[in-house]
């Protein structure tokens, strides 16, 4: 039984409060904001490819599932909040498994592009349904979250309601890592004809995985509809799918903190070097290019490197 | 009892196997035959991998045709790959987690809560015992790549030996072992089959059939050609002819 | 039957793109998540040299080649060889990074806006039965044809072309044959750019280039490529100009708006019903 | 993780220490999409300052002019947004290019008390009015009420429309349908088309079948000269309108011989030296196409016209009411006839764009050239 990696928890949990207190300018609580959605979804991406090695290219879909859901049901019905999260999460949760069932025997490149093709699918639908989703000038006025009583409507209030959310779904996924179950998917990756004739009915975990991880997705959208306030098509096209992809890659496929530590980097890094625009395309590729190139295991392999014992994540 | 009736199976024009039938009772059972005979492809149609054109398979009087391979592993079949299936990025001990995972589930929830303590011992327990068995016990922490072929052999079998099942079936298990390790080898199948476990192998190397198995099954272009005890089948000219080639041709 | 002409005309262009995805799959198994921006390269490459140098056509093309012939050499030499962990997800991502970067390149030299590239043929207008096709698409229909005949003939019949297919089946296996394996996936870039940049050259008269259209081109040649069977050149071919026409019909028949979204249902149910598209070979997975 | 700490706290003291000047903010999709918008805008805005610091600032002080790049996206324009506000403590934002960026930022700005002068058309911006909310362009209404006016003159009833699947494209579609009504016109076919399609015969193709009095194509870039250039293979007898997103000497160059005849609605600045004389508008006009085009030596577009606007009416409300954002809001909303290269505007409690019909031409396409209609 592995030993739960206590110290990443605390250190997230030392982080996001002692920057709370430290820095009062919503700017800077706004980008962390934007880094804890990006980790999550990377997260959840870094379980499916990373773990179960379901290369899906259409996660940003489940994210505007949950994002839409939540909009349409406060701007034109009016329902409550926090049903329209759990409606948008049952919602993603039976559309990925009927598009699952399908897809998921397919492998490799054309797993890759069934799950793009979905997510372009649903991109499509959320400009065509202008009447409902208000199309490309997307949805305006979405309603606010309010829990006991607070009504969470600016970055600090959203930062710790936030934060707090984040935080509990990093313990969930460290012990989901450290559990029995993360070797199932593990064992599937590797090798389906074992897993299969040891008893794992692969297809019915497979999509269970990946049912499991779109509602999740679409559970962070709705809250990323709450905090926003308007959303549209373009933040769940299949660029944010591609970001995620490499997020989860440069962090480190398969390992816990791959997903928050690519998350992290490529939404800081393009802010500080945001006044040269021209040359922002550029300078983000290399980057890239050189983390995939000579630091194979990702960031977080390279931290395990550095630290040498005293992590084992 | 396993008891395969009337198999066929054809890739497109090529019979690999044609009516195909016999029935093996409890002890170690060897499928032999010439390469190509069709060994494999029956031992993948019983394992549930492979949907033969005609026929059946009954194990306890239990039709297993139709069954995928892990309803069938749930029937008490469990099974060692030709050319090793191994999980890489995972030790040799978390290997055998995968023989019994379907078997010893924990609760998602104590499981996930680190309360399930008492559930890991046991399984550490039946761990050490089957490594124990397969004396592999100082390789477990290592990863697949850094140990010897003949201590993979021996994990593989130890993670089929580890979901306890009532039928072993083992592709080759001798194969590219020198003769320390096959006699190794040899000892741990008389264990298990002690353990009330009954094997069914499929092997070429003849010394290693005769002095194991009870029973054996002769397997030539895809038609059983001679089954019965070892003494039977050596004496048995259309074995010595698919093996040694005719005489007189 | 208008849908049919405009759809053979954008089917040519993806057809390009999946032939060029075909050669690399074909040596390196590996899917190009930059094919889009060779087309891009192609197309801009053609602009300067035609409408700021004001070369004559074919010295255009000439230069526009070799310098695509590098960019492929370029992109295998330099930064596929150096990945250390060569696993299939690094590897795509290393294409993808290399996209970002050549689309950054192209903002910088060529701008953001679209740039019109003189047609190489006169530029009419030809009737035919049903609707009416443009000269120049014509054009781009018949050297896709040529070039699907030519490749699938080397790849077939050539002792290079062997070498090619050889690498694919078993790298180590080909290398002990004596067949120099770098050098043969550096040839498969260096093809592939080759045919993105002609992609892109024959079809900026009609569609203008843009550095922001290699996503779109990729996608739809991907998707094309898929569609006809990964590894096939036929396939690719086919894959293109049914994907083509498959969206043109749809805009024809349904509300326009939605002509992408069957399209890519079309692309879902082919993949479920025949996973390696009409032409591709099936894979024997061995257990 | 630690070590992105030590570079966001070196940020803030960056940040916070900018010396006392009046900083204007300014977002402008630069790169993505829309970036043929973007950077017009922003070379205008570039070259207003540094003339307006030349001739002295506002009473001596220098106006520190802070851009960024939103590529297109709302999340980045709301990061851009609140960076602009908290960070650079500016006192107005311009811009941005498209819709939907000005509605992700639209309640930030109310919520930090910012003006914000923003450079898309659609009419959701300023509805419902927002006290610190403005935008220069017309809106899709006014150049729809243009061409069916214009159509209704001619007698053509039944009228096609074929519009791109983006926030210009949309916003234009509504208005199109919306006030076909009041002109008595028919919308007898609506297609659509993506911004990166590359061919459009099969969409022309069905509208030709219900022969209609007119088409009307909304959309901006290179996908209306496609459509263009389609029109012409298919040899569509009908007339063709443009929206007023092409008036641009670029759009000539893509769509070449296919564009002669074609009608669109333009600012004066597309047709200035063509204006006669006594046109109120000219002088200004001429004197931003020879300075933008002598600093940066690219043709103007009109896009870069809605910026140059921004600024003006930032200047007017920063001499009237000094450096206080509220102040600024009020007297931007007061502002009364300003001569702008888009138009005259005229703000309202209730009208924060204050443009009228007459800021629309209708114009033609001659021998690869403008000509004014009427």
């Amino acid at each position: 039984m592995k030993k739960t990696n206590k110290l990443y928890l605390i250190f997230l949990i030392v982080f996001l409060s002692v920057f709370y207190f430290l820095v009062e300018n919503q700017f800077y609580r706004s980008i962390v904001i934007y880094v804890m959605f990006n980790a999550i979804n990377a997260s959840l991406l870094n379980i499916l490819f990373g773990y179960a090695g379901i290369i899906s290219l259409g996660q940003a879909a489940f994210f505007g599932i949950g994002a839409y859901t939540t909009g349409i049901l406060t701007v034109h019905f009016g329902i409550n909040p926090f049903l329209t999260i759990l409606i948008g999460a049952f919602i993603s949760f039976v559309v990925a498994y009927i598009v699952g069932f399908p897809t998921l025997k397919l492998h490799g490149h054309y797993l890759a592009m069934a799950t793009l093709g979905f997510g372009m699918i649903v991109y499509i639908l959320f400009n065509e349904f202008t009447d409902i989703t208000g199309g490309p000038s997307g949805l305006v006025g979405i309603a606010k979250l309010s829990i006991f009583g607070i009504l969470i409507d600016d970055e600090s209030k959203f930062y710790i309601f936030f934060s707090v959310i984040f935080v509990g779904f990093s313990i969930l996924l460290e012990l989901f890592d450290k559990s029995f179950y993360s070797y199932k998917l593990k064992f599937i990756k590797e090798s389906e004809s074992a897993s299969k004739s040891f008893g794992i009915n692969v297809s019915k975990v497979k999509l269970i995985v990946f049912a499991t991880t779109s509602m999740f997705s679409a559970v962070v959208g709705s809250l990323f509809a709450f905090y926003s306030g308007f959303i549209s098509p373009v933040s769940f096209s299949l660029k944010y799918s591609i970001d995620l992809f490499v997020m989860a890659t440069l962090g480190g496929l398969g390992s816990i903190t791959g997903g928050t530590l690519g998350a992290a980097l490529l939404t800081v890094f393009p802010e500080l070097i945001s006044n040269f625009e021209d040359y922002e395309m550029i300078i983000y590729g290399s980057l890239l290019a050189i983390i995939v190139m000579f630091f194979p295991q990702g960031i977080s392999g390279l931290i395990k490197k550095m630290l040498g014992k005293y992590v084992r994540s | 009892m396993l008891e395969v009736n009337d198999i066929s199976v054809s890739f497109g024009g090529l019979k690999a196997l044609s009516n195909v039938s016999f029935k093996i009772d409890c002890g170690i059972n060897a499928l032999i035959g010439p390469n190509g005979a069709g060994k494999t492809t029956l031992f993948n149609v019983i394992s549930g991998f492979l949907k033969p054109n005609t026929g059946y398979v009954k194990y306890n009087d239990f039709d297993i045709t139709a069954l995928p391979p892990y309803e069938i592993f749930k029937r008490g079949i469990s099974r060692t790959f030709q050319n090793l299936n191994l999980i890489k990025e995972v030790s040799l001990k978390e290997n055998l987690y995968l023989g019994i995972i379907e078997k010893m589930k924990p609760s998602l929830l104590k499981d996930m809560l680190r309360t399930s303590k008492p559930f890991w011992k046991n399984v550490e327990a039946k761990i050490e015992e089957v490594m124990e068995i397969t004396n592999v016990s100082k390789w477990g922490d290592l990863k697949p790549e850094s140990a010897p072929y003949g201590v993979l052999k021996n994990f593989e079998l130890a993670r089929a030996l580890i979901s306890q099942p009532s039928l072993l079936l083992l592709d080759e298990p001798a194969a590219g072992l020198n003769n320390s390790e096959k006699e190794n080898l040899a000892n741990i199948i008389n264990k298990i089959t002690s353990m009330g476990i009954d094997v069914l192998m499929v092997e070429h190397d003849m010394s290693f059939v005769s002095n194991l198995s009870k029973y054996v099954v002769c397997l030539n272009f895809g038609c059983v050609i001679g089954y019965g005890t070892y003494k039977e089948i050596r004496e048995n000219e259309d074995v010595i002819k698919a093996y040694l080639g005719d005489i007189d041709a | 039957m208008q849908f049919f002409y405009s759809g053979l005309t954008s089917g040519s262009i993806y057809a390009l793109v999946a032939i060029g995805f075909n050669i690399i799959y074909n040596t390196t198994g590996l899917i190009n998540f930059a094919q889009g921006e060779f087309v891009v390269l192609g197309g801009m490459l053609m602009y300067t040299t035609l409408t700021i140098l004001g070369l004559p056509v074919s010295v255009a093309f000439l230069v526009t080649f070799i310098i695509m012939f590098i960019v492929g050499v370029v992109f295998e030499k330099f930064f596929l060889r150096y990945v250390k962990l060569k696993t299939e997800t690094n590897l795509i991502a290393i294409t993808i990074a290399l996209a970002v970067i050549m689309r950054g390149i192209a903002m910088v030299i060529w701008g953001r806006d679209s740039l019109a590239v003189p047609p190489y043929i006169e530029d009419k207008t030809i009737s035919v039965i049903g609707g009416s096709m443009n000269s120049q698409s014509i054009l781009v229909i018949i050297v896709c044809f040529f070039v699907a005949i030519i490749l699938s003939s080397f790849f077939k019949y050539t002792k290079y072309g062997k070498a090619f297919r050889a690498c694919y089946d078993d790298q180590t296996a080909a290398t002990i044959c004596g067949i120099n394996v770098n050098m043969i996936r550096m040839l498969s870039f260096a093809i592939a750019s080759l045919l993105g940049a002609l992609a892109g050259a024959i079809i900026a008269p009609i569609t203008f280039v843009t550095y922001t259209d290699g996503i779109m081109a990729g996608l739809k040649g991907f998707a094309a490529a898929i569609i006809g069977g990964l590894g096939s050149f036929w396939g690719g071919l086919f894959g293109g100009f049914a994907l083509g026409v498959i969206e043109g019909f749809f805009a024809f028949v349904l509300p326009s708006g939605f002509k992408d979204a069957f399209a890519f249902i079309i692309l879902l149910l082919i993949l479920f019903i025949k996973p390696t598209g009409l032409f591709g070979k099936k894979k024997a997975v061995r257990v | 993780m630690k070590k992105m700490l030590l570079i966001l706290s070196s940020l803030i003291f960056l940040g916070g220490y900018a010396y006392a000047e009046i900083n204007l903010g300014a977002i402008f999709s630069v790169t993505g999409p829309a970036s043929y918008l973007g950077l017009p805008e922003k070379q205008t805005l570039e070259m207003l300052v540094d003339e307006y610091n030349k001739a002295g600032g506002f009473k001596g002080e220098k106006i520190n002019l802070i851009v960024y790049d939103d590529k297109g996206e709302d999340a980045e324009a709301r990061k851009k947004f609140l960076r602009l506000a908290q960070n650079d403590k500016v006192i107005t934002v311009i811009g941005p290019t498209r819709t939907g960026p000005s509605l992700a930022i639209k309640d930030e700005a109310q919520k930090n008390s910012i003006p914000l002068i923003s450079c898309a058309a659609s009419k959701v911006i300023v509805h419902p009015v927002n006290k610190f909310i403005f935008k220069t362009p017309q809106s899709d209404e006014l150049a729809v009420e243009k061409i069916y006016e214009y159509l209704q003159k001619n007698k053509n009833k039944k009228v096609a429309i074929i519009t791109s699947q983006d926030g210009f494209g949309d916003t234009g579609r509504n208005a199109l349908l919306a006030e076909a009504k009041n002109y008595g016109i028919e919308i007898i076919s609506d297609e659509r088309f993506k911004d990166t399609d590359k061919d459009m015969t099969s969409q022309l193709s069905k509208i030709a079948s219900k022969s209609p009095d007119a088409i009307i194509c909304w959309g901006i870039g290179p996908a209306p000269a496609i459509v263009a250039k389609n029109y012409k293979q298919l040899n569509i007898k009908a007339p063709l309108f443009m929206s007023h997103g092409v008036a641009s000497k670029k759009f000539l160059e893509l769509a070449g011989s296919a564009a002669e005849g074609m009608y669109l609605p333009a600012g004066r600045l597309t047709v200035v030296d063509k204006l006669s004389d006594k046109d109120k508008y000219k002088p200004i006009l001429m004197d931003y196409k020879k300075k933008f085009e002598s600093t940066y030596n690219q043709p103007v577009s009109s896009f870069g016209g809605y910026a140059y606007d921004a600024f003006m009416l930032f200047k007017l409300a920063l001499e009237k009411g000094g450096k206080d954002k509220e102040k600024i809001a009020e007297a931007l909303e007061n502002i009364k006839n300003y001569v702008g290269s888009t138009g005259t505007f005229n703000m309202s409690k209730d009208d924060h764009n204050g443009l009228g019909k007459e800021s629309f031409l209708m114009i033609r396409v001659k021998n690869n050239d403008w000509e004014i209609v009427e």
